[in-house]
C-alpha cells in the first residue's frame, strides 16, 4: 500500500536527533510491548510481515504522531482482534472472558524463549532458476497495490543494476495476507542517485534496495 | 523534530492510559492462556543482557586484525559470524559491508525499522524516526551532518535500505594510529553508530 | 518539496465522509482565518504560493492531525512572523509591542473587500513560444526539489499527452519564494490510469494534471 | 475516517486553545494597523451570502437551454461566464468540462484545497480532507461509491488535477424529464457535487 510508512524521499520530517546514552527502553511498557509481539509471533497468530501490515494501516496521523512502541502495540491489538485471538468487548473490558483460539505452535512459555532470541530463516528452495544474473539491468516495476509490499514508491519505475542474489526468500506481498510464502528470488538492486532523484540529487549517491523478483522487469 | 520529540506518549495522562492498555492486553492474553508474563520478563531479560552492539564490535574487531575472516565476512556475514564462539543467532541473512576511503556505506529502512538486531541490540528511536528513514536514501550528506560529522565531497555514499529480510552491517574503516592493537582494544573503539553508517571510528588521540 | 500534502494516489485515509447541511464554517474562528489570510495576502505580505509553501511546511502530524482551516491558521502565524510582519513575543503575549512593516499594498480595509472577492489573473505575457502543441506526448520530469513545486509526485517520470494550452501563467516554483513570477507555459497533461497505476489501475480512468513548462520534457 | 473526523480541534479544550490564538493574532493585526476587522466582518458577509453553488447552477441550467452558450462556455469558461449578468468575479481562468454518457469528470486538487469558489462557494470539507485527495486520482470509483453512486463500468473516468489556477466546473447531464422546464426550475436540480462530479442530478419522479 502507498502508506506515510513509505517515507524514503520524503521531506519535511527535520532533523535527525540522535539522543546521546539512549536507554533501551524509555519507559517499562515499552519492553512489554516488544515482549509481547515477540512472543504472540512465536505461537504462530501472525507472520512479521502481517505484523507490518497492521502497523502500516494505522490512521496516518497516529502512525506519524505514535512513539515506535506505541505502533507496535496499536498493530498488535488490531491484529489479535481482527484475527480472532481477542474481541473487542475483552478489551474493552480488560479481562478475558471468551474461549481463546487454538495457536498453530502452543502458548508462549518460558521454554519458547529462546527460540524467540534465534532469529529465524527466510530462505526457501526455489521453485525455478533465478531470471536475472549479476549486472543485469532491471526496470522496477509501476506496481501500487493497496495489499502490503515491499517495493518502495521511491524505486518505481526506475532502473537499477542487480548486484548481489540472496536465493529465495519467503515473499511478504503473499506472506502479510496468509496467502502463502509463495518464495520468491531476492536481489539487491542499485540505482545511481541521479535515477531516482534528478538532476538535484547527490552525485556520488547510489542507493539499493533489496527486491524480489516479481517486482522486477528487465530493463 | 524527530518523531521521538513529537510523541504524544509524553504527556503524562496519556502516557498512563498507554500503561493501562498494554497491562490490560497482557492480562487478557495471559488469561487466555496465550502467554506466561514470567516468559515475557525472561525474553526481556534477554534482550537486555545478551545482545548489543558489543556483538557487532566483536566482529568489527576480528576483521580488522584477521585478513582471512574478513574476507570470508564480507564473502557472507552469516556464515563468517557462525564460526565465532561468542557471537551467536545472527540469522541466514547478514550481509557486511566495507568502508573505504572511495566508499561510505549507510544502512537504513525506509519502510519500518529493519537492523540487524543480533549485532547491534536493538535500534535507536532516530533509526525508527521519519527523519531518518525519510531523508537517508536521498539526503545522506545532510544525514551524516546531523550526526557531526562530513565525508569527502568525493566519497561514493551508498545506502542500502533494508527491505527485506537480509540485515546490513557496516564494516568501518580502521583508525590510524591503532597498529598492533588488540582485538579488545580495537572493539572497545567500534561504536554502534559507526557499523549503522551514521559515524566514524576514532582512535584516543588520534586524528579522525 | 515531497511532503505529506502531496497526497495524490496515497492508501489508507479511509473513506471519504460528505456532511449533509455542511455548514460554510464549523466555527467562527475559521471565518476570522480565511479573512485574515486572504486580507493579508491582499496587503502584500505574501502570495497564493507563499501561503501554500508555509501550509506544506508544517510538521506532517500536524499537517495530517489538523483540520483546514487550523492548518491556515498555523501557516499564517509561521509566515508572518518569519517574514518580519510580527514577532514571536507579540505573539506570544497576544499584543503588538513593535513597530508595523510596511505593506506593499498597504492595510486592509473596508475599500479593499472588493478586491479579494474579485478573482486575481495569473495570466502572464510568455517570453517565448509555448515548446509543446496539443496532442505532443511528454514525460513529466523526475524532480524532487526541496522547495515549492506543483508538479505532484504521482505523475513524475510519466508519459501524458498535451491537451490544453492555457498561456503562460504565474510560475509558483519561484513565486512562492520571492524569486519572481517567472511566468511559463501552462499546460493541462492528461495520462491513462495504467500509466499511472500499472496494470491493476482502473482501465477506464484517465487522470490529468495542470503541469507548467520545465515540469515537462518531450517523450 | 475523515480529517476532519479526527481533527484535535474537536477536543473542546483545544478548540478554545485555537480560538484564543486565532483572535490574539487579529488582535496583533490589528494594533499593527496592518488590518481593520471591520474589513474582515466585511469579507465574511460577502463570502456568506454572495458566492456559493447558485451561481454554478444558473451556469449550468443556462447551458442546459442555449446550445450557443454551452458551446462557448465550453470553448472560454471564464469568457462565456463574464457575458452573463448575474454571475460575476469569476477570474480568467475556469474551464467547463461536460458529462456525457461516454465521459464522467469529476476534480479533485490533490496538492492543496483549489476550487472555483466564485462557481461554488467555499470548498466543502470532504473536499479538502486527505481520504478525497488521496483517493480521487487513483480510485474514482471507490470515492463515487462512498457517495452512494455509481457510473456503467465502461464510462470513462476523467480526474481533473487542479494543481494550477485553472478551476475546473463540471457540467453534469441533463435529467430525462426535464424537457420544457425553465432556466429557474433547472437551476433548482443543481447540486454543488454534481458540479464537482461527485454527485448526479436528478429530476423529482424521473428515473435517475
Amino acid at each position: 500500500m502507498n502508506g506515510v510508512h513509505d517515507m524514503g524521499g520524503m521531506d519535511g520530517f527535520g532533523k535527525v536527533e540522535p539522543e546521546p546514552n539512549e536507554p533501551m527502553f524509555h519507559a517499562e511498557w515499552e519492553a512489554r510491548v516488544l515482549a509481547m509481539v515477540r512472543a504472540m509471533g512465536a505461537t504462530g497468530a501472525f507472520n512479521i510481515d502481517a505484523s507490518r501490515f497492521y502497523r502500516e494501516t494505522l490512521p496516518p496521523e497516529v502512525y506519524l504522531s505514535s512513539s515506535y512502541y506505541k505502533k507496535w502495540f496499536l498493530g498488535l491489538e488490531d491484529m489479535l482482534v481482527e484475527r480472532g485471538f481477542l474481541a473487542a468487548d475483552e478489551v474493552k473490558a480488560g479481562h478475558a472472558s471468551a474461549p481463546p483460539k487454538p495457536l498453530k505452535r502452543g502458548s508462549f512459555t518460558t521454554n519458547s524463549v529462546d527460540r524467540v532470541l534465534t532469529r529465524g530463516s527466510f530462505t526457501r528452495p526455489a521453485s525455478a532458476p533465478a531470471a536475472f544474473a549479476i549486472g543485469d539491468r532491471v526496470r522496477m516495476k509501476n506496481i501500487h497495490p493497496t495489499t502490503h509490499t515491499r517495493l518502495p514508491r521511491y524505486v518505481r519505475g526506475h532502473v537499477g543494476v542487480i548486484e548481489r542474489i540472496h536465493g529465495a526468500h519467503v515473499y511478504p506481498d503473499t506472506a502479510a495476507h496468509d496467502q502463502g510464502e509463495n518464495p520468491q528470488w531476492l536481489y539487491t538492486v542499485v540505482f545511481d542517485g541521479a535515477e531516482l532523484w534528478g538532476a538535484d540529487g547527490d552525485p556520488t549517491l547510489k542507493v539499493s534496495v533489496e527486491a524480489f523478483e516479481p517486482y522486477l522487469d528487465p530493463a | 523534530m524527530s518523531e521521538h520529540h513529537h510523541d504524544h506518549d509524553h504527556d503524562h495522562s496519556e502516557l498512563s492510559d498507554t500503561e493501562l492498555r498494554v497491562r490490560a492486553l497482557e492480562t487478557i492474553l495471559t488469561e487466555k492462556g496465550y502467554i506466561d508474563p514470567a516468559a515475557l520478563d525472561a525474553m526481556i531479560q534477554a534482550y537486555e543482557t545478551k545482545i548489543g552492539p558489543h556483538n557487532g564490535a566483536l566482529v568489527v574487531a576480528k576483521a580488522w586484525t584477521d585478513p582471512a575472516f574478513k574476507e570470508a565476512l564480507l564473502a557472507d556475514g552469516s556464515a563468517a559470524v557462525g564460526t565465532l564462539g561468542h557471537v551467536s543467532r545472527t540469522g541466514d541473512h547478514l550481509v557486511v559491508v566495507e568502508n573505504t576511503p572511495e566508499r561510505h556505506n549507510m544502512v537504513v529502512c525506509t519502510l519500518c525499522s529493519c537492523y540487524p538486531w543480533e549485532m547491534l541490540g536493538l535500534p535507536p528511536v532516530w533509526y525508527k524516526a521519519a527523519p531518518y528513514r525519510s531523508r537517508a536514501v536521498k539526503d545522506p550528506r545532510g544525514v551524516l551532518a546531523d550526526f557531526g560529522f562530513t565525508i569527502p565531497k568525493d566519497t561514493e555514499i551508498r545506502v542500502w535500505d533494508s527491505t527485506a529480510e537480509t540485515r546490513f552491517l557496516v564494516l568501518p574503516m580502521r583508525p590510524a594510529g591503532t597498529e598492533g592493537w588488540s582485538e579488545e582494544q580495537l572493539a572497545e573503539l567500534v561504536t554502534r553508530d559507526s557499523m549503522i553508517g551514521t559515524g566514524l571510528v576514532t582512535a584516543p588521540g588520534a586524528p579522525s
